[in-house]
């Protein structure tokens, strides 16, 4: 028994990483209706930007980090102006190859700048578990932890209650009423792939600090999906819980299919198997806007 | 003086239906084909090899395109049903079954797979169910590794190049023409069925399912027919795959198939047969063209090909993204401008 | 004082589509000015020119000028164009489904300082009761006539001085279009907002504009005071089915002929 | 002479592919200074297919159509997925995927590799293990793998081998090579409390396990295949990694041998990473074989098998364990160098030499 | 009023939504042969009752038929077979397929070959095709789209598109044709060709129509019968005439008297 719930525990845990991946993703999509596969490839630059910082150029720690964010910023107007601007009111398909295409290009360009040698971390973060229930836990993922919740609680507010949320929720459901609001959906648009840019290498820095960085970093992105779909696109909450509920599903499918069945290497697969049980049943996720179908 | 028509008349509502309407398509045809046909005795192997290899994409992307294009369903798990196909036809050619009952076994087998993978589809929508699809590509790739009395798992799987009534097809030139032969039939029966009943009803599904449903199409039979028709095909290149190449291995059905096929409908145009053929050979050139730029470089500047290498794959990205910004019907669009053009020359104005 | 002035404008689509050929209007400080034609006759593209919303469309003014409050306004964007006062409400009402009818409101109020929030949405409570009672509805889920008062309201909250109103009267039933155009009447006297309108709607928008202008392939052919557009027997025929006698006509009596009768332009 | 390259400089395995790659053409490089085959240089046509089969495919059917007599391959799945071809080509291809059925020159006659297949290395690993055990119950394995075709492949081996032994089995566990967290398969170990555990995979993965293992406590030692320790060991997993094994194909970076002078002389001392040295090894052994099929008369590939069948004992500079191949069994060696991680370094132990037992191949 | 069996007949027809009742025990019938207007408020339900009989939505409570045969719990795409076609208050055409294939997309149900014959497109599917596009020609021709053919149907204008819903519907060449707000949005010269389109397809093709429109100048000019629905009930029922003049009609949805001609 103390096996699973140690299982849930460490699940909760490393959960907690997808779910801040999958908080910037929602983010975009929340705004800008796009879906967006190159959320992995922006948590890989954001963490080689700050590893080029920190290693390379040596720079302290927070500067470094301020830099990064910085770069996101810049990144994040540059992809929303040039690739996806010109896409607005395309349908979803375009939209997701778009991404794709995104996610090559940054993979491409972290190879040419940083080759393909894994590259490891400064220590940022103490490296001393602690113990919970009888699991060791490592700070990084505490970090992961409260960051999500924080940044979870932050953007559900400012969704909810700010006139720029509301504003940015607005445009993502009809762009051109948006604008006869006097809504200037440009910035919206630059503001939320700023904002998930931002979100996504904070979570880059922390992923790099559990197990190095390369070029195949970006694979974390395709652990979202998950994540976000059993939560509901356009959920925060969905993302939140979805990335936990993830990281706890693939540990006592792991843990379960052995005893079980006996199969191994079942955790991969156990989330996108349960998660089309679950869209069968609730086709929006656990969380998601139901699509208002009137004809 | 003689009077020429200008612009095409129909008389018979089959003619206006025809495929080839003029005599000058029916002749541009006739030229291509000898073209084709004649081709690998003109060329090296290694540019046959990419013909074989660029016909076989053009199954897998034309059916694709019946999935996505017409129907609107977007499948980011259409490279593993290709290798449910390619097992299938391997395994059955294994236990000795001639070559053609392993092709359309395999594409029988990989149609009921997708059918089952379909499922979602009723009631799953959009970008959910492309994720449901994309759980369909992981699990399938399990089962590939891991049925391994079956698929040899991680050895992979040896097959015999295709034997017809005896005849080998064992270089790249004579295996040329069968892959060439089923591709054509393949690209036919698409183009028929996207000019019927059951074409208009993926389109209709695609555009309004509301609607459609009420005109009497039922939404869920159709989508299965589409998912089972395309997976068909795609088993079918996935069959010719694994009798070329004669060895199969998990990893050659992986996401990365999946996302380039779906890059060949993109960039050969949605919904357009011609635009998928464009597009299949257009993202099977481009790595080989690519190399060969990397290779010749590396004979002039060793270091500047160094930088170049990691280049490639964002190339590929880099020209997504300008087809989808540029040029978002594809280059069947671009085909389509030529040929209005050419109809009237010398007369275009 | 016309608050505004358009003048000898152009507008293509998709750079091909010659949609305006040189169109010019003017709306009056305060007043209700209308403005009929036929589907396709560049309505909702004249209001789109001045509102700045045509960039979404693909849309260009090519020649010509919109003066609103005396400056040239053509090159300004649709946000800059609200915060100035002109506001205009879409046709087929455009409201944000999946926000409710408060979040609509705030957004409408986006241009408005927050602290105008509560005495503004107040307000279109009091124009509106049934808004009121579904506040945290989602408006995805009202009808047809809730959802024109919404989008209505949003405008309000805006507080604009110049008011553009797009087929209002679409889809509603009969007791709501005279509502709405009561409340429009009433934003327009209360208030002082000028509005042009765009309707389908001729014997309603009529009665209710001071001045009135009928469009036709890109062109104004008529304009006059709405009360005398309403006698003029052209306008009885083709705008508001009269026969000659000024009687209704019958459907039934429409024969099969097509009457395709324009004015020369 | 014509000799194709075919790497992973873009793709999944471009970490390791890269250096593997510099390693062969550093070798041709040196060799065509100091006279090539026989006079004659070696041109290698290098091909990127980012570790994509289909690439694979096309990138071989190029070398063929420009005349190559021999290939150095690299992965797992595009080495497979070439087998008939180059069979019915008759162009021998030295890969870096040391599967031991492509040891088999009855189901593979034309794949080469220079190295000693995973299953022989994970034996000899065994070997090592039990001859160091000094406890007298049998001492406890487990093994922990990514579970796709390379991390599989030596898995029945080894448990046969281990019974063999007298080791108890206690665990298999599958660890993604992505994996960023090994917790629940640990946990799921430590109920069974091993003395040593297989790692399988590769350095990032081996290093997530490596830590995990050390947060939770756990005292088993690791030993781990010759993809999953290089020289990055270190730097993932800091001194989490100290005391455990590799397995290595050929030597490390600094070790003395007349092999390593040249490397140090031709790389002006930068250290490289050990599958440089592999891949350095197996150009060398393949241009060997080609010396050896030109002192008999033409260079094809053919002739270059037949003399590579001959080659006994041949000693690639003292970088690796020397090396034999047999008509019947392309087993280059049943050596393996076996090292530990000690002071943030790869250390090497000592060479366990099996023997070469018939039965094994292919298994 | 010309004939008095009821093709469509709906008895006691409830439907609600997670809170909201959109119709509650509604009955009401269509006469075989006639033009019958269903109008009320917006959100009384009138769209609902639609949805309710082309089986987009299923009642909670009651039954529909057809013709006498039962029609709740058939699936909407089945309802066709019944003679059963409709179009949409907000336009739901195909938008990228041609005026023609749209068309043939609305005799989907009458084509009877199957996806191996599709696929060969041989002897059958081929005069299949033909026999039926000979007829979609003959609608086309009636509503005068010939112009649109091969246009795709989404760059059409508005009231164009209005009327190849229509053209799609009949198709069909259903028995009862629903028509929701099909004037709406259009213009005087608009309303009255569509008007005469429905007056045609009734007398000539003898298609009974089932119509709801805001348009009061039309419907109490060619409805032979009217229903009024307010919060999803029966209000009033009975010849246009009589219902405007119903005093709760008139509060509830007329307003004063000349809302009758505030439509137009
Ligand atoms: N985005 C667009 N792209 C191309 N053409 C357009 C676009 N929008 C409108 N048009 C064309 O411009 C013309 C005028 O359109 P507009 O919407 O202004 O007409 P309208 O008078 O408002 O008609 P309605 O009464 O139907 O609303 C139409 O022929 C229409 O087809
Ligand atoms: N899918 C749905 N989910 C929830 N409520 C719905 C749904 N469809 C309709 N309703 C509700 O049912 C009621 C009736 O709506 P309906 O669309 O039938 O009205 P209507 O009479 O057609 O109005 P209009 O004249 O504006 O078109 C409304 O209150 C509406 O909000
Ligand atoms: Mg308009
Ligand atoms: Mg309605």
């Amino acid at each position: 028994m103390e096996y699973y719930l140690q299982l849930i525990i460490n699940g909760l845990v490393v959960g907690s990483i997808y779910s801040l991946v999958a908080l910037g993703f929602v983010i975009i999509f929340k705004a800008t209706k796009v879906v967006n596969f190159a959320q992995g490839e922006l948590v890989m630059v954001g963490a080689y930007v700050c590893f080029a910082l920190t290693v390379q150029f040596q720079l302290p720690f927070l500067a470094s980090f301020l830099l990064t964010l910085a770069f996101s910023i810049v990144l994040a107007t540059a992809v929303e102006r040039l690739i996806l601007r010109p896409l607005i009111g395309e349908p979803i398909i375009s939209v997701v190859m778009v991404t794709i295409g995104l996610s090559s290009m940054l993979k491409s360009f972290v190879q040419m700048v940083w080759g393909t040698q894994i590259q490891v971390f400064p220590a940022i973060l103490p490296q001393e578990p602690f113990m919970l229930l009888g699991l060791p836990i490592a700070p990084v993922y505490v970090a992961a932890f409260g960051l999500s919740a924080l940044l979870f609680g932050v953007f559900s507010l400012f969704f909810k209650f700010s006139s720029l949320g509301i504003a940015m929720r607005a445009t993502a459901f009809d762009q051109q009423a948006a604008q006869s609001m006097g809504i200037g959906i440009k910035s919206i648009f630059a503001l939320s792939w700023c904002i998930a840019a931002v979100v996504s290498s904070i979570g880059g820095i922390i992923l790099g600090n559990i197990n190095g960085i390369n070029a195949q970093l970006g694979h974390l992105g395709l652990k979202v999906f998950p994540a976000v779909i059993l939560g509901g696109l356009d959920s925060l909450l969905g993302a939140a819980l979805g990335g936990l509920i993830i990281g706890v599903l693939e540990n006592i499918c792991e843990g379960a299919a052995k005893d079980l069945l006996g199969l191994g290497g079942f955790k991969e697969v156990a989330s996108f198997l349960i998660l089309v049980v679950i869209l069968m049943v609730k086709p929006y996720g656990l969380f998601g806007t139901k699509e208002i179908e009137r004809v | 003086m003689s009077m020429h028509k200008c612009g095409l008349f129909y008389t018979t509502y089959a003619a206006e239906d025809g495929l080839f309407r003029s005599r000058f398509q029916k002749l541009c045809l006739g030229l291509f084909l000898a073209a084709m046909l004649a081709l690998p005795q003109l060329v090296d192997s290694y540019a046959v090899s990419i013909l074989n290899l660029i016909l076989i994409a053009v199954i897998g992307a034309v059916s694709l395109n019946l999935l996505t294009g017409m129907c609107g369903q977007m499948s980011l798990g259409h490279g593993a049903f290709v290798g449910v196909g390619a097992y299938g036809a391997a395994i059955l050619s294994n236990a000795g079954a001639p070559f053609v009952a392993a092709l359309l076994g395999g594409g029988a087998i990989s149609a009921m797979v997708g059918m089952v993978f379909g499922i979602p589809s009723l009631r799953l929508k959009g970008i959910y169910l492309a994720i449901s699809t994309l759980a369909a590509q992981l699990i399938l790739e399990y089962v590939f590794l891991h049925a391994s009395s079956l698929t040899g798992g991680a050895n992979g799987l040896p097959v015999d190049p295709p034997q017809i009534l005896g005849f080998a097809f064992d270089t790249d030139a004579r295996i040329f023409y069968l892959i060439l032969a089923v591709t054509a039939l393949c690209v036919l029966a698409v183009t028929n069925v996207s000019r019927t009943r059951h074409g208009r009803a993926f389109v209709a599904i695609r555009d309004y399912h509301q609607s459609a449903e009420n005109v009497g199409v039922n939404l869920f039979a159709y989508k299965l027919q589409a998912f089972g028709l395309s997976s068909f095909l795609a088993g079918v290149a996935g069959g010719l795959w694994s009798h070329y190449t004669m060895y199969i291995t998990p990893e050659q059905f992986s996401m990365g198939l999946s996302i380039s096929y779906l890059a060949m409908i993109i960039i050969g145009g949605m919904g357009s047969v011609i635009g998928s053929i464009f597009g299949a050979a257009f993202i099977t050139l481009l790595p080989e063209m690519l190399n060969l730029l990397i290779s010749s470089l590396g004979g002039i500047a060793p270091d500047l090909s160094a930088v170049i290498v990691p280049m490639k794959e964002g190339v590929f990205g880099l020209m997504l993204v300008l087809f989808l910004i540029f040029e978002p019907e594809g280059l069947a669009r671009k085909w389509r401008l030529t040929k209005a053009y050419w109809k009237l020359y010398p007369f275009a104005y | 004082m016309n608050i505004l002035q358009v003048m000898n404008l152009e507008v293509v689509y998709n750079d091909v589509v010659l949609v305006l050929k040189g169109l010019s209007l003017d709306v009056a400080a305060g007043s209700i000015t209308t403005l009929l034609g036929a589907n396709g006759a560049g309505k909702s593209t004249t209001l789109k020119a001045v509102s700045g919303l045509l960039a979404g469309e693909n849309g260009k003014v090519t020649s010509g000028s919109v003066l609103y409050d005396g400056a040239d306004t053509v090159r300004l964007s649709p946000e800059k164009l609200v915060r100035a006062g002109v506001f205009q409400v879409m046709e087929g009402r455009r409201i944000f489904e999946d926000l409710t009818v408060e979040e609509n409101l705030r957004c409408g109020a986006y241009t408005q300082p927050a602290r105008l929030f509560a005495h503004n949405s107040e307000k279109v409570y009091s124009y509106f009761p049934r808004l009121r009672e579904r506040r945290h509805q989602l408006a995805g889920y009202m009808s047809g006539g809730e959802q024109q008062m919404l989008a209505i309201g949003r405008a309000v909250m805006a507080c604009p001085k110049l008011l553009l109103l797009d087929e209002p009267s679409l889809g509603l039933a009969p007791l709501l279009v005279e509502e709405i155009f009561d409340i429009v009447r009433r934003i327009n006297k209360t208030e002082g907002v000028s509005v042009l309108l765009v309707e389908q709607n001729a014997r309603m928008a009529l009665s209710l504009a001071d001045y009135g202008y009928i469009m036709e392939n890109g062109r104004i052919v008529m304009d006059g005071k709405g009360e005398d557009l309403l006698r003029n027997p052209d306008v009885q025929e083709f705008y508001l089915g009269l026969g000659h006698g000024g009687e209704k006509r019958s459907y039934h009596d429409v024969k099969h002929y097509r009457r395709r009768k324009r004015w020369l332009g | 002479y014509k000799v194709g390259l075919l790497s992973d400089l873009t793709g999944a395995t471009s970490s390791v592919g890269t250096p593997y790659a510099e390693g062969i053409k550093a070798y041709v490089a040196w060799l065509n200074e100091n006279g090539g085959i026989g006079g004659e240089p070696v041109e290698l046509i290098q091909v990127d297919y980012a570790y994509n089969v289909q690439q694979a495919l096309a990138a071989y059917k190029r070398f063929t159509s420009e005349g190559i007599v021999a290939m150095q391959g690299w992965g797992t799945g595009d080495t497979e997925a070439l087998v008939k071809f180059v069979a019915k080509d008759k162009i021998p291809v030295f890969s870096a995927s040391y599967s031991a059925h492509l040891m088999d020159p009855a189901k593979a006659p034309y794949n080469f590799t220079a190295a000693a297949d995973y299953s022989t290395m994970g034996r000899a690993g065994l070997n090592y293990l039990r001859e160091t055990w000094k406890e007298s119950r049998a001492p406890k394995l487990a093994f922990m793998f990514p579970d796709n075709p390379y991390g599989t492949a030596p898995i029945p081996a080894m448990e046969e081998y281990a019974k063999e032994l007298g080791f108890e089995v206690v665990g298999k566990e599958n660890v993604d090579l992505k994996a960023i967290d090994a917790t629940p398969q640990l946990l799921s170990l430590k109920k069974a409390e091993p003395d040593f555990v297989w790692t399988g995979g590769t350095t990032p993965s081996t290093a997530v396990i490596m830590k995990d293992a050390q947060k939770l406590g756990m005292t088993c030692t690791f030993f781990s295949n010759i993809w999953s320790s290089d020289e990055n060991i270190f730097k993932l997993a800091g001194d989490a990694a100290t005391g455990h094994f590799g397995l290595q194909g050929a030597a490390i970076y600094g070790q003395p041998s007349a092999g390593m002078d040249l490397i140090r002389k031709l790389t002006k001392d930068q250290p490289q990473m050990t599958h440089y040295v592999r891949g350095f090894v197996s150009a060398m052994v393949m241009c060997e074989g080609m010396k050896m099929a030109k002192a008999k008369g033409e260079v094809t590939g053919e002739s270059i098998k037949a003399a590579l069948e001959t080659m006994r004992d041949f000693d690639p500079m003292g970088l690796a364990p020397a090396v034999s191949y047999f008509a019947d069994d392309h087993r280059p060696n049943l050596s393996v160098n076996i090292c530990t991680f000690k002071d943030g370094k790869l250390e090497f132990v000592k060479t366990t030499v099996l023997e070469r037992k018939k039965e094994w191949l292919g298994l | 009023m010309n004939g008095s069996s009821p093709l469509l007949d709906v008895q006691e027809v409830s439907l609600t939504f997670k809170n909201v009742a959109a119709l509650s025990r509604v009955t009401c019938r269509v006469d075989k042969g006639s033009i019958t207007s269903l109008i009320g408020p917006n959100g009384a339900g009138k769209t609902s009752m639609l949805n309710c009989i082309s089986g987009r939505y299923t009642p909670t409570k009651g039954k529909i038929s057809m013709d006498g045969r039962e029609l709740t719990g058939v699936p909407a795409h089945k309802r066709t077979g019944f003679g059963l076609a409709r179009t949409f208050q907000n336009i739901a055409l195909f938008r990228g397929l041609s005026v023609l294939d749209n068309l043939m997309v609305g005799r989907h149900s009458r084509l009877g070959y199957g996806l191996l014959a599709s696929i060969l497109y041989l002897g059958k599917a081929r005069r299949e095709e033909t026999r039926h596009r000979r007829r979609v020609e003959e609608i086309i021709d009636f509503l005068n789209l010939s112009p649109y053919r091969h246009t795709i149907a989404g760059h059409l204008p508005y009231g164009v598109q209005k009327k190849v819903e229509l053209g799609r519907a009949l198709a069909a060449e259903p028995q009862l044709l629903l028509l929701d707000e099909p004037m709406a949005g259009m213009n005087l010269e608009e309303t009255e060709d569509m008007a005469r389109s429905i007056l045609d397809i009734n007398e000539e093709w003898g298609v009974t129509v089932f119509l709801v429109e805001h348009d009061m100048g039309v419907v109490m000019d060619i409805s032979d019968h009217v229903i009024v629905l307010d919060f999803g009930r029966v209000l009033a029922s009975g010849t246009p005439q009589a219902v405007q003049t119903n005093p709760k009609v008139v509060s509830a949805y007329l307003g004063d008297e000349d809302g009758l001609y505030k439509g137009r």
